[in-house]
Parts: structure tokens; sequence; C-alpha cells
């Protein structure tokens, strides 16, 4: 065994005994109760519904929410039907009385599972999930698995880097196709079959947005031409487009609001009065204020002959450039402590959620107890 | 303790400031993690928190909200999500809670697609939690979110109910009392967004803010990222500013003063970023240590070379 | 096509002195509207000492700002608000039609946009035409060379990261050209270059760059396209990939290249934890500071920018440079005469020309 | 040819775009871009995941050191994708029981935000936090006083540093009021306000010719290594 897998081997089982021992204390560790509350949605007439649902039965392969009639009552004791049932079967009455129901689980602290359980030992309404316990623990192992990677290159950091990629890269697809292609293509495309199956609120098209989307959905087959075996060169041309069009957006959006912006900002006068609420002329503050417009005036300039390219940083010039990267400076170290600010704030947040959520050591929101 | 160990430094072992720059880093990040974990479990068993004295952004903010008259509407914009919700939620939760104490009527609306998500939490937690008696529709209404980035900012200069058609209900803007007389965003005399970069404060003062000749006032919350580049903007068309947790802390306790009644301890929920400024505080020294260290290895080492 | 393509290459580039009339046309009309409408404004404004009033408004409300924010919206500051409002004619939209072929208010924007772009053509055409010209040594870039000989000399790969943006963010743009230069030497020196990317389009666009830059640099046979991979859309599981493979590969040389956000000192460190060289160029200017304190090399904002102009070393896209330098001189001096301006009305608030010159600089810059 | 059509057609749209912010009427073209970018972008969705899935599968079929590590990306991948496409157990919004797809991915309770939750929050910013880490470790080695330069950088920093906490407060809060501004909490700010302010907006401008230059450099067709070698 090598002396790094003995490492491991020690620091893991060191803290699985940490963790039992926990476990056996106080009110254990770990744990997510959840609420039950039963939905039922009366559907709208079934005219109003065939009709809207006309322009997709046929094309659709999917069955029609008023047309399928599956039994998916679920347990309410059953914890695990946090994850109900698939969309297509998710109605449960009959035809005839046209309402829908389920349950839905709200997550709720253990302080009122425990209030619940001293009224009524028998309540079925609030009880302990599965599902997101098991998810709990092992948020907490992917934590620290990213975690062990500050010491090393090992398993569980690949483990952990193989799941986020997979997951991620997925989840971002799924975000691009219902967010984007269903309510901007096929919502402006085929708006009858967004409308019935997705989106009844559906704001009819304007022809301009249809003629727009016709655009991208020629541009995006373009871009896919490249997986046929010929003719994969077409798909430069919906990249040239967007360098172009690119090109020529950010070029006014950047003169307008960094350049004209900013330079006009600039124009500062060089001595401020600054008068108080006598209208005296404050003289202390009136020489800060002159100070400070000088001295964001000379910033400016001198930062700006820094950026100069066809002249040598010599003379003047190279002296006003030399002021400037000392401003740059300034500025980045100023940036840098604003900054640590916020990632020591991100630590403290996965260092909670790993000692409050998980391990409940600590109690900051009194989730589990006064 | 650096010169007389210097001296005494034997030639075949490495000098102590050799050994302390090649410091294996893991050490580094070990101290770094117990700064962060020992206060928060410090805080977390004994409750106690740091005083907070507030800064003149903070201050700004605070008064920006103060002096509008009962029934003022707010426009309260979303621009973060649960990513950022660390730095940013205590800031959203003590702004909302001062909006409501002031009997203010709130309008939330979220520019990123979980902001809304945050925005329902934050409604939750303190409009329905601590004051029930503030109707939605009437008191305060949560718009929900909707795509387009800077679009939506620039159709809201000319036509609110056209960028939020309906509420996160699904109620027609048109129905709702409290926007009746809602045509644009300038009739809203206070802008609230709690940003976590793009789109957020930024694009509100390019597109909204300057629209209106600053005319609009405007406070934000902002990550500690972000504030570098806001500051600028304060306080012609920023009037308040809250950087980073430090801003949110100052803030929260000047909120919890103003609302503080005798005897009745402030809930946690409003002492999330007070909270999270013990870990501040040490990480913050340690790194304020961490650079005094290195710059101790660095002259020692000039100095040997000199010598 | 190749005809038309010819013609229009000369218009563009090899006439440029027929470029630099249209832009000088259009200028001169554009200046044209313009000066009608200061005229018109100037005709219809209200007396001149209300404007001096209301320049010192301006002035006097950034100052209490400035102290006491708190004050901003107190009554008394009201009236010089609106008074500023008054002041600025062009921003007042009921005076505009409402729809029409150009957007007056824009007239400053257009005209600083056809004065860049004069001032590139016009550099352009200068370096064409054979005018030597200097550019200053940009240290990160001159690196360059080096960095791709040791990764050959290592036999280790070289790491190039196009930011984590979209094919829509002209900083990913800018990266990819700088890659089509990395690339070119790196099939020169017969090192091999890792691109992960982000997003599908970047991918696409970079596999595209990097196989012409082997085809040009006559190595078409050394090009993969396996090696310009796609990871995901999401900014951390991309970091989480890109530095695990960072310390199980050790590339010899990572390049930063394009719009970044947290994840760029995660990359840095982890690059110096392995001892590459990085050389690092963005103008997201809140990331900056920690390439410039864990780099070796940075580029800074503009001359992240000018890198591909700088590397190519062919005049026409020096001259570009030359042409950003005018435009930075320009501002420059408007800069020095506005703050001029502005502090004689300060000194004395009743110098009319004061207020009417910032008044036109304000204008200039669309203030 | 290959190379000339894609040129133009940057060229043409570029201007194009260009010259539709100043026309009134056209002036929603840039929204409609985005638009249509953002559906081309989705659609080479499919582009991006068959180089991830090409990629795993050649290391799975070449069984390479770590193909376990495929096995999970790809059985995560496909899993999430399925469960995502087709909303699975995602029940109606009910506001319109009728549409089967209605249900928004991210209720409470579905397997999509368990995912989220569980999976993606954690990894995510786990990541994210590792920054925290670096950044103690970055200060260490970098902020050394080597030259004028870095002395500005450390000082700086170091300033913010404590006057964005409480010990700032302990340390200068003393100082008489005639002296606040020398307090470092208002120091920093102070930093912020006018070199923060000075360096950001030349930064700023610089970047705004940066990008011109760089646009235009497209736009003229100068500069062609984006389509790929310098002379084309």
């Amino acid at each position: 065994m090598t002396r790094q897998a003995k490492t491991w081997l020690v620091i893991g089982a060191v803290f699985v005994a940490l963790l039992v021992a926990r476990g056996m204390i106080g009110q254990g560790l770990g744990r997510v109760y959840v609420k039950r509350t039963d939905v039922t949605v009366t559907l709208p007439d079934a005219a109003a519904v065939n009709s809207a649902a006309a322009g997709a039965s046929s094309t659709s392969a999917s069955t029609s929410a008023s047309t399928s009639a599956s039994a998916s009552t679920s347990a309410p004791t059953s914890a695990a039907s946090t994850q109900p049932t698939a969309p297509s079967s998710a109605p449960t009455s009959s035809s005839s009385a046209a309402t829908i129901s389920w349950q839905e689980w709200k997550q709720v602290p253990p302080l009122e599972f425990i209030a619940a359980q001293k009224a009524n030992p028998a309540q079925t309404e609030i009880t302990l999930s599965w599902p997101r316990t098991i998810g709990l623990w092992l948020a907490a192992f992917f934590t620290l698995a990213i975690f062990s990677f500050l010491y090393a290159d090992n398993p569980f950091y690949k483990i952990a880097e193989s799941l986020v990629v997979g997951v991620s890269a997925a989840y971002w697809g799924v975000i691009g196709f219902w967010d984007t292609l269903v309510p901007k293509m096929f919502g402006a495309l085929t708006p009858g079959l967004v409308k019935s199956l997705v989106q009844p609120s559906l704001v009819a098209p304007e022809m301009l947005q249809q003629i727009s989307m016709i655009f991208a959905l020629i541009l995006g087959v373009m871009m896919l031409w490249r997986l046929l075996p010929r003719g994969g060169w077409i798909s430069a041309w919906p990249l040239a487009f967007i360098v172009g069009v690119t090109a020529g957006l950010k070029i006014v959006s950047h003169v307008e609001s960094d350049l004209m912006a900013q330079a006009a900002a600039t124009m500062k006068p060089l001595v401020v009065s600054v008068t108080d609420a006598s209208g005296a002329t404050n003289m202390w503050d009136s020489w800060w204020a002159s100070v400070a417009n000088v001295l964001l005036v000379t910033g400016v300039i001198c930062c700006l002959a820094y950026f100069f390219f066809s002249v040598e940083h010599k003379g003047v010039v190279g002296g006003a450039a030399r002021v400037g990267i000392w401003y740059l400076m300034i500025t980045f170290g100023a940036s840098f402590g604003f900054t640590v600010m916020g990632r020591i704030a991100l630590l403290a947040a996965r260092v909670e959620f790993l000692f409050d959520d998980w391990l409940w050591l600590i109690d900051p929101n009194h989730f589990r107890g006064l | 303790m650096s010169a007389g160990n210097f001296n005494n430094t034997n030639a075949s072992a490495r000098p102590w400031f050799e050994r302390l720059d090649r410091i294996d880093r893991r050490w580094i990040f070990l101290l770094m993690f117990l700064a962060v974990s020992g206060p928060i479990l410090w805080i977390g068993v004994t409750g106690k928190t740091l005083p907070e004295a507030p800064t003149l952004a903070a201050r700004a903010v605070f008064q920006e909200i103060d002096q509008l008259p009962a029934h003022s509407l707010v426009l309260i914009s979303f621009d973060y999500d649960p990513a950022s919700a660390g730095e940013l939620q205590p800031m959203a939760t003590s702004l909302v809670r001062q909006c409501a104490a002031k009997n203010l009527r709130m309008v939330f609306i979220a520019l990123w697609p979980l902001g809304n998500q945050v925005a329902q939490q934050t409604i939750q937690d303190v409009i329905r939690d601590d004051y029930p008696a503030l109707k939605e529709g009437d008191d305060f209404v949560n718009m929900g979110y909707q795509a387009g980035n800077e679009a939506v900012m620039k159709l809201l200069l000319t036509d609110f109910a056209k960028a939020f058609p309906k509420d996160s209900r699904g109620e027609a803007t048109s129905n709702i009392p409290m926007l009746k007389d809602v045509k644009m965003v300038s009739q809203f005399p206070l802008l609230i967004s709690v940003s976590a970069g793009y789109p957020g404060s930024k694009e509100w003062v390019q597109y909204v803010i300057s629209a209106y000749n600053e005319k609009m006032n405007f406070v934000t919350g902002c990550t500690g990222v972000s504030a570098p580049q806001l500051y600028p903007y304060f306080p012609q068309q920023i009037a308040g500013l809250l950087g980073a947790i430090k801003g949110a802390a100052e803030y929260e306790s000047m909120v919890n003063e103003s609302l503080a009644v005798d005897g009745v301890a402030t809930a946690p929920k409003y002492l999330q970023a007070q909270r999270r400024m013990g870990p501040q505080l040490v990480a913050h020294l340690l790194m304020v240590g961490l650079i005094i260290v290195g710059n101790v290895i660095f002259f020692a080492r000039k100095r040997r070379g000199a010598a | 096509m190749r005809i038309t393509h010819k013609i229009l290459c000369r218009i563009f580039t090899n006439h440029s002195w027929k470029c630099v009339a249209t832009f000088l046309c259009l200028a001169m009309c554009c200046a044209r509207v313009f000066a009608f409408e200061i005229s018109s404004e100037m005709s219809e404004a209200v007396a001149p000492t209300t404007q001096i009033v209301a320049a010192q408004n301006i002035f006097a409300k950034n100052v209490l700002a400035h102290n006491a924010p708190a004050q901003d919206a107190n009554p008394p500051l009201v009236e010089p608000v609106n008074a500023a409002a008054d002041f600025k004619p062009a921003a007042t939209p009921t005076a505009a039609p409402a729809r029409h072929w150009f957007n007056s208010e824009k007239t400053a924007l257009f005209l600083w946009i056809v004065f860049i772009g004069a001032a590139v053509t016009v550099s352009v055409w200068l370096a064409k035409s054979g005018r030597p010209i200097r550019i200053r040594r940009i240290a990160a870039l001159e690196a360059v060379d080096n960095a791709v000989g040791r990764a050959t000399e290592m036999g280790r790969s070289i790491l190039f990261v196009p930011g984590i943006q979209d094919m829509d963010n002209i900083q990913t743009v800018a990266g990819l050209t700088m890659l089509g230069r990395v690339a070119k030497t790196a099939a020169e020196y017969d090192a091999t270059i890792e691109v992960p990317t982000c997003r599908s389009l970047v991918m696409e666009a970079a596999r595209d760059t990097v196989r012409a830059s082997y085809l040009s640099a006559g190595r078409a046979d050394g090009f993969s396209a396996d090696r310009i991979t796609y990871i995901t859309d999401d900014q951390f599981g991309y970091v989480a990939h890109v530095v695990g493979s960072m310390v199980r590969e050790k590339p010899a040389t990572c390049f930063y290249m394009g719009c970044f956000f947290a994840e760029s000192l995660i990359f840095a460190e982890t690059g110096n934890a392995i001892g590459a060289i990085q050389i690092a160029g963005t103008a997201e200017s809140s990331q900056l500071p920690f390439f410039v304190a864990a780099c070796d090399y940075t580029l800074i904002g503009e001359e992240f920018f000018a890198a591909s102009a700088y590397l190519s070393g062919e005049p026409a896209q020096l001259g570009t440079l030359r042409g950003q330098d005018v435009g930075k001189f320009a501002v420059v001096v408007l800069i020095a005469l506005g703050v001029l301006a502005s502090t004689i009305l300060v000194m004395a608030p009743n110098a009319a020309a004061a207020v009417w010159f910032l008044y036109v600089l304000q204008k200039v810059l669309g203030g | 040819m290959k190379r000339i059509i894609p040129m133009w057609i940057a060229i043409i749209g570029g201007f194009a775009m260009m010259l539709s912010s100043f026309v009134p009427l056209a002036e929603s073209a840039g929204e409609m871009f985005a638009d249509v970018f953002n559906v081309v972008a989705a659609i080479a969705f499919v582009l991006g995941a068959g180089s991830l899935a090409k990629q795993h599968l050649e290391k799975l079929s070449r069984r390479d050191a770590g193909w376990g590590y495929s096995v999970i990306t790809l059985g995560s991948f496909l899993i999430t994708l399925f469960i995502g496409m087709l909303k699975i157990g995602i029940h109606p919004n009910p506001s319109f029981p009728q549409a089967a797809y209605s249900g928004s991915n991210d209720a409470e309770g579905s397997a999509w935000s368990w995912i989220y939750e569980y999976m993606i929050t954690p990894l995510t910013s786990t990541m994210f936090a590792l920054l925290a880490f670096f950044v103690a470790s970055a200060a260490f080695r970098a902020f050394r006083a080597k030259n004028t330069e870095a002395i500005l950088l450390l000082v700086t920093a170091f300033i913010v540093l404590l006057g964005r906490t409480f010990a700032g407060v302990v340390l200068t809060g003393w100082f008489p009021d005639w002296a606040s501004g020398l307090r470092l909490e208002n120091l920093s700010i102070y930093v912020m306000q006018v070199f923060n302010t000075a360096g950001n907006r030349a930064i700023m401008i610089g970047i705004a010719l940066g990008v011109a230059a760089t646009g235009l450099r497209i736009l003229f067709g100068i500069d062609r290594s984006w389509l790929g070698g310098g002379d084309a």
C-alpha cells in the first residue's frame, strides 16, 4: 500500500468514526422532513380542452391530459413519492369528473416534525423523506470530494468531476430546450403545439418573430450540417454571421456606454467648493473634494497613456504611463481586497451547510430547537 | 523574530525564511479552513455576533428607504440566483423587511431565471411570516422572471405592463390593484436591485437611471466582486450601495436597531449577515497575516542576498 | 463571386483612400445634421443665465451628493435636478419625432464611430503605403513564442482556454483570433495544443480556427479535432474538468484568453502549482487582479484586443493599433478641455463661453 | 471560396447591425439577434453533446486508464437529459391543467429539482468556494514588495481587507473627527471612489477602443485569423 493510500485510509477511518459518534449523540444528524399537501385541480370543461388540444392531438405523440386516466395514487405514507408520476399519466380522475390531483411535498424544519409528532404521534402529514435525506448525504459527500482536491487529486474528486460534467452538460441542454427552443422557436413556428402542450398562455407570434426564427432555424441546420459526411464547410456561414453581427453590435454598445459615457463623467472641475447647510463654504471638505477630482482626472489620463501602443514609453508619456500603471495596481489591489470578502462568504456558506444541514452541529436558524 | 534567527542560521540547513517560503500551500489551505469554520462553530454555539459601525454607503440605503412616505411604490429586482444567496440573501431579507415595516408597496421582479425563486422565498420568509397583514396584489406583488436582460429594462421605461404582462400567480397586470396606475418605471420613486452580476445594478444604471437623468432613486446590494465596478456610480447614480456581506451586515444591524422591540430578541433569520461577519473577520486577519509573513520572508531574503 | 470580392476588397483595403473619402463624406453629412441640431437648440434654448445656473446646479448636485448622499433627494435639490434635465434638450423624448430614418439622439455616437473608423482606416492606409510603424513592446506577447517553445522542449502540451462565454461575446472572438496565432506557432514548433471549451459554438469555431492555422503552417496532418472538446456549459462544471485535467496532464504552458469570471484564479493558481508558464488576457476588469497576481504575463483590457494584431506583425493590422491610439488621444484631449472648461466655470460662474464650451463637449460625448 | 463567403457574410451582417443601431425603425434588431443567437446556440448543443459522447465513448472503447469515470459522465449525462427533456414527474401547472407539459421543471419535489439541489448546487458551489483557499495562497505568494507597483498593489489590498471588517474599526476608529477620512473604512471607500474609479474608467475607455478596433479589423476583412490563418 502506498503512503498516499494509507493517508487516505486513515483520514477516511477517522472521519467515519467521528460521524458515527456524532450520530449517537443528541438528535443525530442529517435528515430531511417533508410536509404533504394535496393539490386538486379541476380541468376546464371538456369542450374547451378539446378545442385547445385539437391542434396538438394530431401531431403530438404524447397523450393529452384530458384523455389519459391511469391510476397513480401515491400512498401518502410513502415518502419516496416525492417524485410522483409522469405528466402523461398524472391525472387520476376519469374524464367525466375532470379533476386531477397530486401531492406536493415541501421541506420543513425538523422542529415542525417534532411538534407534529408531539401533537399526534400517528400523523402522516410530516414525514422523513428518504430521497431527500439520501440527497443531503450525497451533497455532503460531493462537498467533501471537491474539497479533497485541495489536498491532492484523488478518486473521490474524479468521481465528483465526472458527475458534475455529465449532469451539468445535460442540465444546460435541457434548459436550452425548454426555456429557449420551446418558447422562442417552437412558440413562433408551431404555436398551436406549444399552446396545447406547454404554454396555453402563449401570445400569438408576430410575423417578424416568425421570420427571425425561421432564419435562426436555417442557421441552426447549417451548424448541424457538420455532422453529415459532406458539406460541413457550410457551418462556417452561421459562425461568420454571428461573429460579424457581434462585432457590429459591440462596437456601437462599447463606444456608447464605455467610451463616451466614461469620458463625459470624467470632465469634472479641478476646484470644488463645498457648501454646508448654512451656505458657508467648508474649506476642509472643499479641499478633499478638489484633491479627489484632481487625482481622478490625472489617473484617467495617465492610465490612458499607459495603453498607448504606437508611442514608446519614454519621456512625458513614459512618466505618465508609469503613474498610470501605479493607478492600475491600486485598482487591482482594491478589487482583490473586495473580492476576497465574497469568496470567504462562499466558503462560509459551504461550511455552514456541512455543520448545520448535515452534521447538525450548529443551529443558527433554530430549525431543530430553541 | 527576524534578526536574531537570521544570524544564527547554520549554513548547511536552509534558513527559516526559505523553509517558510517553500511551505506546502496545503498548510495555508488548512489555516483558511480553520479560520472560516472555527468562528462559524463558535458563533453557531454561542449565538454572539460582532457589532457593526455602518459606513456612508450603507447608511444611505437605509435613509433612502426610511424617508419614503408610507404606501410609496418600490420596485425590487432580484437579479441573483441561489449560488450567490450566501452574500445577497441577507441584504434582500433586510431590504424587504424595512420596506414591509415602513408599509411601502413592493413590486418584485426578477431578471435572472432563478431570481423568481429567491424572491418567492424572501416573500415567504419576511412578508408572509412576519407581516401577514400585507396583502398580495394590494401591498406587494411578485411579477416573476422575464427573459431579455436589458431589453426588459428598456421596455420598463415605456411600458410596465408589456414588460411584465402578468404576475407570478398568472394574474394579468391590468387586474392588479396596486399596479392600476403604473405605466412606466419612472413612477416608482425608488428602485432596489439585489444584483450578482449581469444583468444587474450596472445595467439598471445604464439603461434606466441614466434615462431619467438620475431622477429616480436607486439603491443596490451587490456581491464583493461587482462592488468595485459600482463604486464609481455612488453617490450620483446609485444613492446607496451595500457591498458584499460587510455592507449587508451594516445595513442589517441598522434595520434591526430601528425595528427592535425591547425584550424581544431579533429572529435569527435577520442576523444572517452579522453571523457571517465572524468568519470574515478571522479570514481577513489570516490574509493580512499571510501578506505580512510573505513580506517578512521577502525582506529577510533580500537582506541575506545583500549581505 | 470572386470578382465581386475583388472589387469590394479593392474598395475596402487596397484603395483605402476611397474608404477614407466615403467616411469623410459621411462625417460631413453628419456634422451638418449635428451643427443644425445645435444651432436650433441654441435658438430655442432658454436665456444663457438660466443655463449657467443649470450648469452650476449639475456641479452643485455632484459635489453635495458626493459628501452627503443621504440628502440627495431632499427638496432643495429636486429643482436643480429638473433644471439639469432641461439643460439637455436632446434627451427629452417629446421633442424627437416618433419614427425617423436616423435617430438624431445618437448623432454624437455615430460621429464617434465614424471618427474611430476613419482613424483606423487612415492608419491602415498609411501603414500599407510603407510608413514605418513603431509599436511599443508588450512583454506578454513577446513571451508567446518562448512559452510555446518551452512546451515542445518539455514534451508537454499547451492548454488554451478561450474564456467561458459564447460567440456573442467579443472577448471570445478576440480570444479565438489569439488562438489562431498561438495554434500556428504551436504547429510550427510541433507542439500539441488542447482547447477545452465551455460552449458548443465556441468548440466549432475553435476547431475551424485551429484547423486553418495548422493548414497555413503546412502541417495539416498534425491537426486533431479531438483535442478541441466541449465540456459543459456550466461554469464550475467546466472548471472542475479543466483543473482536474491540468493536474493530471501538467501542461507546460497555459493561455487564458477571453472572458473570465470567478474561475480566473482557480485556473491561475492550479497552473501555478503545476509549474506552467501562464499568459492571460481578458477585458473583464474584475478578474484582472487575479491574473496579474497569479500569472506570469497578463494582457490588460485593451492590450488583449491588440494582441492578435501585434502578433501578426502585418503592417495593416499594426496600423489599426495606431488608429486606436488616435481615438485615445482624442479622448484625452476632450477630457482635458472639459476639465478646463468646468474648472473655469467654478472659478468664474458667469463665464458664458465656458458654459457653451462645456455644453458642446458634453454633447460630443453624449453626456 | 470557402473563406470568402463567410468573410462577406460577417462584413455585411456587421455593418447592417451597426447601422441598425441608428435607425429607429430597426432599433430592435439587436434584441432580435440575441433571440436568434440563443436559438442557434441551443440547437448547437447537439454538437457539444456529440463531442462529449464521442470523447467518452472512445475512452470507453479503448479502455483507457480511468474509463470508469467516462461511464459515470456518460451515464449521468443521459439520465439527466432523459429526466429533464421529458419532464419526468412534473405536474401540469395548476393554472393550465390541460397542458401536459405546462409544469416547470423546477417544481419542488421533482426529480429535476432533486438533481439541481443535491448534485449541481453542492458540486458547483463547492468548486466556487475553493476560491477562498486560492485567494489566500495567491496573496501569500504574489503580494510581496518587490517594486513600487507591487507595493501599491499590496498596500491597497491591505487597506481594503482591513477596512472591510470590524478590525478596521478597532484599529483606527479612535481617530479624531477631523481625521476621520484616514479611518480605514473611509480610506477604503476613498480608494474605491478615486483610484479605483480612475483605473476602471481608463480600462473601460481602452476596452471600448480595443473592441472598436477589433470589430473594425473583422469588418474590414483585415483580421481573418478567426477564419483561420492570417492570409486568406
